[in-house]
């Protein structure tokens, strides 16, 4: 994997840009080249997908046809909604020879079903198993994390293929490599609200207290997702949730991208860590502290 | 260039996919119409005779059902019954086109359904074999006709033979290209 | 040491050994090649193998008067050894019935036990395949109409003659009553011509189908040289493509038309 | 010479008004070989009949042609008349006039042209017709049931007291099946064991009956009226000819928290063990995995414990070889493992169970003395949450069938909590109810109105186990119309009812059809419902389809009585069409052995008085083979022909087409 297609979407330009930042450091560091394609547009996954079906397809197919015909194989979609109407539009037009047709007659760009589709989740075990092996070392050692999937990342069954629907496990090894425990806990799949963050936003609010509370029971100290959606409801959300008296959450949420960076000994800020609205740079600290603590109980024991 | 046709094309899509409200893709009007097409029979006065081959469980009990039915098909048909699909021997398709059939049928149970559980998987693949060989000595394959039909489906096996004989008379005598034929003694 | 010295040697050592009563190879009669019946060491010397040598050896394993002469060690090229496996899986042939002088593509293997034969085909020619221009003559036949296709083989059979050495020459046409030979009733008429002769090539390709090991010794032997093997590899490369098993590997194997596979091709089923 | 009658029948006006019979017929006189030819209004009639027994006794008729209905309305009954006249009946064939002909034809002329082909063809046919004789086949008047659950029980119990003697095989070591561990049974609520437990006993003692617990079959060979059944009797360590079943062994077994199948996985058992205390035969078997002494060869607690010296270490399978002339095959049901649903927990809590469970735990003999407690922490549950169709119905799953049995034995569940639990809720989540069967719908709303179940209509999407142990459930109301949360203490799942693990084995070994879900396929799923397409073996109960109890013992009593009905004639007869080997020209390629779906025809050895092998060829067992000639099609040499089916008759008809 020494090129890969690279797919930013509009999320990652805006509210997901750690996602951006950190993703590109990660591949940096690991001396994969990220080929942005070219002359992009819109993934379909905004308001298309409920306007116009049509379109929610023309969209990405047009997309697919550009990145293939710049000699593309893989893409990366970091954002998960970017990934999920990509390869799902993938799936569809190669099984449809009619929605193909269409598609070509809409777009007048020809799609021959080529290219693979890579999320992050995918994109850092491939990182972790290969350039970044041996490389990663375990700072967040002692810090407890609820890995969160969200819909989009394990639902789809031609979507997300390998991966256990129910109970996603996808993240653990990364997480695990980065030294931090994995809580067992029930919200993983749960939904955030996502859809709904700007139309119907009371509703998003008790999904991701509930989801946070859930978290916070399990012992969690942060919750880590790979998905921009997911992480702007939690991340931004918390406050209001606390205004509105649903509780008092103070929970950093932070990329999956991000736990590994550090891991691999990238600098917090070069990775947008600061600019979480729940502070996220203290994770090192929690981290350091249960390290401490932790050689000084064995310490003690060793007495 | 491509972004304006492409531009173009999406407004097109829009307006078409609000008419329609929920976008329906047949509605659209964008799915290429499949064409039938259309058979025309010749007013020649050819009738056509077909050798039918079927098992007695399903094919035969649908040729019954047809009748117990009163569906009116053409009479150029004469059945070979047989216990199972999996007893028919291309040496009967062979002794069939010798004495000169136009079209050949063979019909028994869907799969799965085969009242002696494997006869007709047998039969399959037996056939899948022997019509390439048919094909390839020169036998037209408008002459060779499979069908599954099930003794439920008494209005399929009408609807087949008057598909078949509508198709052979078409197609015209077999006598001529027939390379199986006999020739010499008539 | 050359290749044919090996196999004389070895010819001449498992019937001084008395591992075998006979050795069946081939001689040389000009730019003839025959078979040979080795059955004393001193003789062995006058067996010869090259590119002319096109009868398949193993056809001689099933005829009772060879099988008179005791246990045999027939030569054999990766075809006839395909042809050897194919009886095996028939029941034809077992494990001690004979040995195998193994002729390889520029190389000898050596004196093979019946048993060994399979593995060796696996390992070495798994990829046996029919000659591009055979496989292009076919692709053209293909194309043609079927009129112009029944012209062809009219044309063809019509030089039959009924002599049945396509038969005689097949190891795998080893039925001692031929289908043709069947009177009561006759369902394939003996008389050369017409459509006696269609039924009859038809027939014998068609109960090669699946079994064919594409050794070539039928169109080799036939007088009038009518190319058999067009249909002896049609049916090969469709039982190759439909049903994903090729004649003459798996002594195990289950008859390709006596088997089936509830995924098996039925688009041509309406 | 053949003298061949040809009869032809009007039907009425239903082959008259558009075939020209007497042209037909006419045109039949003239056929070669044809020496009388006569035709009638209804030829299926007495007077009908009688005109063809009276010209086949005055024209010495050699081969009678009926030009009448299908063949599959009334050649049994043309057929009788023949016999009856002293023709063989197999001499006599039938043109189908009517339903082939008249019927779908409206063109007169045309029609009957078509109707002298189709007499003519069947001359020809019928000059090739063999006197065929029904084929006899002695019947051993033993039967094997396999499974001793209610099904089998049932069935044993019927065959042996019509008189036949019966060998029951069991893999447990206890007969009584699952209905041994259901505490109360719908839609009586009587108690399970108090109705079952004297069938046991009845069958330990009746005379007719053999009982093989503790044992399977491992081979099969023979065919009806005729099955060698291998039975491989397990090494049960414990001599049960010495044993009292007193039980002072496995009250001194040092291995005693084995989870115990009978309680499924909530109470525990010793390794030398009987399932239960009423387990008929009541004699305990060593569990060879768990025992001490089998795997580590030291202990001998139980040996040293048994005043009678039953025990044994180094007891030993034993196969032994049975044979029975019928088969019942009774082997019943598994639930379906739910830990494939992830959204219920995967399995990892132990407070989600299955219906089984919760049978032991309202069972009064179970391993909480019939008092619900969950298996977590043993507290009563306050809330418990039923889910139905957990599996069933689920294409994701692979299970599109319904259960059947969970409507029903769900509102049980919720009725007997309701009793146990007063103050306790019970609610249950279910897409249908489906109360088909006596007593049942009334049952349902007794649950609902008497006992105040609370129905939920909706599916569960998720269930979460909280820190404080509470099952969180999250479903969907879908009458109301809104997403719905319940917090439990328990939750029981309805899972799948799936065929017994290793039936497909079975029925490999019995030559049993079995659908994609592994259920055994009956012969016709309306007519013969309890027959296969293995003549023979039949089946009773939920390996067929799930049941519940009065739905399997029916079955289990009419397959008994199908087994009565073939052992009331010592020998069996066929229909003698079948297919023969020609040995002269058969070179054995197996090609037939391979192909034929029956498993009918064998390898058989020809041999010289001195009992050298001549040669080897194909043989067709006349018990096995069904005439579906298939093997015909396939030999190369054609030295094998189906009788009725022959070559020479096949031939003469297609000859007669040209």
């Amino acid at each position: 994997m020494k090129t890969i297609g690279y797919f930013p979407g509009c999320s990652l330009h805006g509210s997901g840009r750690e996602l951006d930042m950190s993703v590109k450091a990660l591949a940096r560091i690991a001396g994969v080249e990220l080929k942005e394609v070219e002359d992009w547009n819109c993934c379909g996954a905004s308001a298309a997908h409920n306007l116009n079906h049509n379109l929610a397809v023309a969209l990405p197919y047009r997309d697919l046809a550009l990145a293939e015909a710049q000699g593309l194989t893989e893409i990366l979609a970091p954002c998960a909604a970017c990934f999920a109407r990509l390869k799902g539009t993938h799936v569809r037009v190669t099984r449809s020879p009619e929605l193909a047709a269409q598609m070509r007659e809409i777009t007048g760009l020809e799609y021959r079903g080529t290219l693979r589709f890579v999320n992050v989740i995918e994109f850092i075990g491939r990182l972790i198993e290969g350039p970044l092996k041996g490389k990663l070392a375990p700072r967040l050692a002692g810090l407890k994390v609820a890995a969160y999937y969200g819909c989009l990342m394990s639902r789809g069954e031609d979507v997300i293929e390998d991966e256990d629907h129910e109970n996603p496990d996808g993240m653990t090894a990364a997480l695990e490599a980065a030294g931090a425990k994995v809580v067992d806990w029930n919200f993983a799949t749960e939904c955030c609200g996502g859809g709904f963050s700007m139309s119907n936003t009371d509703a998003v609010l008790d999904l991701s207290h509930e989801l946070l509370a859930d978290a916070e029971q399990a012992g969690a100290q942060a919750i880590v997702t790979g998905c921009p959606m997911c992480h702007s409801n939690l991340d931004m959300r918390q406050l209001t949730i606390n205004q509105r008296g649903l509780g008092s959450h103070d929970m950093p949420v932070l990329y999956l991208s991000e736990v590994v960076g550090l891991a691999a000994g990238l600098e917090p800020k070069d990775m947008g860590l600061d600019r979480h609205f729940i502070d996220a740079m203290r994770v090192l600290d929690i981290a350091s502290a249960a390290q401490t603590a932790q050689a000084a109980a064995a310490e003690t024991a060793k007495k | 260039m491509l972004k304006q046709q492409f531009a173009r094309r999406f407004l097109s899509i829009c307006a078409a996919g609000l008419r329609t409200r929920r976008a329906d893709w047949d509605r659209t009007g964008l799915m290429a119409e499949t064409e039938t097409k259309k058979v025309e029979a010749t007013p020649a006065v050819f009738e056509p005779k077909i050798v039918a081959f079927v098992c007695n469980w399903c094919t035969y009990a649908g040729a019954d059902l047809a009748g117990t039915s009163r569906l009116q098909y053409a009479p150029n048909v004469r059945i070979v019954k047989l216990p199972c699909t999996g007893r028919i021997d291309p040496l009967f398709i062979l002794k069939a086109f010798e004495g000169g059939a136009d079209a050949v049928l063979v019909s028994g149970c869907h799969p799965g359904d085969c009242h002696y559980t494997s006869g007709n998987y047998h039969a399959r693949r037996r056939w899948a074999i022997f019509r390439r060989l048919l094909e390839f000595t020169g036998i037209d394959m408008r002459r060779v006709f499979f069908s599954w039909v099930s003794a439920a489906e008494g209005a399929k096996f009408a609807d087949l033979i008057n598909r078949i004989t509508a198709d052979v008379r078409a197609a015209g005598p077999f006598e001529r290209t027939n390379p199986a034929r006999r020739r010499l003694w008539k | 040491m050359e290749m044919i010295d090996a196999l004389r040697a070895d010819a001449a050592k498992v019937l001084a050994d008395g591992r075998a009563k006979v050795v069946i190879g081939y001689q040389a009669r000009g730019d003839h090649r025959a078979p040979l019946f080795v059955t004393t060491a001193d003789r062995a010397a006058s067996l010869v193998y090259d590119d002319a040598c096109k009868q398949n050896l193993a056809v001689y394993l099933r005829k009772p008067e060879v099988k008179l002469l005791g246990k045999a060690a027939v030569v054999a090229s990766p075809a006839a050894m395909r042809s050897l496996v194919l009886l095996m899986s028939e029941s034809q042939l077992t494990g001690d019935d004979a040995l195998v002088l193994a002729v390889g593509v520029g190389e000898y293997h050596g004196v093979l036990e019946l048993a060994q034969v399979a593995p060796l085909l696996k390992e070495k020619y798994a990829a046996l395949a029919p000659s591009p221009e055979l496989l292009r003559e076919i692709e053209k036949l293909a194309a043609k109409t079927p009129e112009e296709r029944a012209a062809f083989w009219a044309k063809q059979f019509a030089k039959c003659t009924r002599c049945y050495a396509c038969r005689a020459a097949c190891p795998g046409c080893y039925c001692t009553r031929c289908i043709v030979e069947k009177n009561v009733p006759q369902w394939i008429s003996t008389a050369a011509a017409g459509h006696g002769n269609y039924a009859w090539n038809v027939i014998r390709a068609f109960h090669l189908a699946g079994r064919c090991t594409g050794c070539g010794a039928c169109e080799a032997a036939c007088p009038q040289g009518i190319p058999l093997m067009l249909l002896n590899v049609l049916l090969g490369q469709e039982v190759e493509k439909e049903f994903e098993t090729k004649a003459g590997y798996d002594p195990e194997a289950k008859p390709v038309i006596g088997s089936w596979n509830p995924e098996d091709e039925e688009d041509f089923i309406k | 010479m053949a003298r061949v009658g040809v009869f032809l029948c009007h039907c009425g006006e239903n082959i008259g008004r558009t075939v020209d019979c007497a042209a037909v017929t006419a045109a039949a006189a003239k056929m070669p070989g044809v020496v009388h030819a006569v035709d009638y209004k209804y030829m299926c009639s007495d007077p009908g009949q009688q005109m063809i027994k009276q010209a086949i006794v005055e024209k010495k008729l050699t081969g009678v042609v009926v030009g009448a209905c299908s063949p599959r309305m009334h050649e049994p009954t043309f057929r009788r008349a023949a016999a009856e006249a002293g023709l063989n009946p197999f001499l006599l064939e039938m043109s189908n006039l009517r339903e082939h002909c008249s019927w779908v034809h409206e063109d007169r002329a045309k029609a009957t042209e078509k109707a002298v082909d189709l007499v003519r063809v069947m001359v020809e046919k019928v000059k090739h017709n063999r006197k065929l004789h029904s084929i006899r086949v002695p019947i051993e008047p033993t039967a094997m049931v396999v499974g001793g659950g209610i099904a089998g029980i049932q069935a044993a119990l019927d065959i042996a007291n019509g008189g036949k003697k019966v060998i029951l095989v069991e893999k447990s070591p206890s007969i009584g099946g699952h209905m041994a561990r259901l505490s109360e049974t719908f839609p009586t609520l009587d108690c399970s064991q108090c109705i079952l437990t004297p069938r046991m006993v009845e069958v330990a003692s009746h005379p007719n009956i053999t009982l093989m617990a503790y044992s399977e079959v491992e081979s099969v060979e023979g065919f009806v009226g005729n099955f060698d059944v291998t039975v491989r009797k397990k090494a049960r360590y414990v001599d049960w000819s010495k044993c009292t079943g007193c039980g002072d062994c496995w009250a001194k077994c040092p291995v005693k928290k084995i989870p115990s199948e009978f309680d499924a996985g909530l109470g525990k058992r010793t390794a030398i063990y009987r399932p239960f205390p009423q387990a008929v035969p009541n004699k305990p078997v060593i569990d060879q995995e768990h025992c001490i002494m089998l795997t580590k060869g030291k202990c001998g607690a139980c040996a040293k414990a048994c005043q009678r010296g039953a025990i044994n270490y180094k007891d030993q399978d034993e196969l032994v070889k049975i044979k029975v002339g019928a088969v019942v095959l009774a082997t019943g049901f598994d639930l379906w493992d739910h830990s494939a649903y992830g959204e219920y927990g995967g399995g990892r809590w132990a407070d989600v169970i299955d219906g089984f469970q919760f049978e032991r735990l309202a069972s009064a003999s179970g391993p909480t003395d019939g008092e619900i407690r969950r298996p977590s922490d043993g507290r009563i549950p306050q809330t418990v949450v039923f889910i139905q169709c957990c599996g069933s119905r689920d294409d994701k799953m692979g299970k599109a069938y319904c259960s059947k049995i969970c409507c029903m034995y769900t509102a049980k569940h919720a009725m007997l909590y309701k009793h146990k639990v007063h103050e306790g809720r019970a609610v249950i989540f279910y897409m249908d109810i489906r109360a088909g069967g006596k007593g049942y719908e009334e049952f349902v709303r007794r649950a609902i109105e008497a006992d105040g179940a609370e129905y939920v209509r909706g599916r569960v999407s998720r269930i979460y186990r909280r820190a404080d142990g509470k099952l969180i459930v999250k479903g969907a109301d879908t009458l109301a119309g809104r997403p719905m949360t319940v917090e439990a203490d328990l939750v029981v799942l309805a899972d799948a009812i799936v065929p017994r693990t290793g039936s497909e084995r079975l029925a490999q070994m019995f030559g049993v059809g079995y659908d994609t879900d592994g259920f055994y396929s009956e012969a016709h799923p309306k007519l013969r419902p309890v027959e296969t397409s293995a003549a023979g073996v039949f089946l009773a109960g939920a390996c067929q389809a799930p049941k519940d109890i009065p739905d399997a013992v029916s079955q289990a009593s009419a397959a008994a009585s199908k087994v009565l009905g073939l052992f009331s004639k010592p020998e069996l007869e066929r229909e003698p069409i079948i297919a023969r080997v020609n040995e002269n020209t058969c070179v054995h390629c197996r090609a037939c052995i391979a192909a034929c779906p029956y498993g009918a025809i064998e390898d058989f050895e020809i041999k010289d008085r001195k009992g050298n092998v001549v040669k080897r060829v194909a043989r067709v067992n006349e018990g096995l083979c069904q005439g579906c000639g298939t093997c015909v099609a396939i030999c190369r040499s054609n030295s094998i022909d189906l009788d009725g089916f022959t070559d020479e008759q096949v031939f003469s008809e297609i000859v007669t087409l040209e």
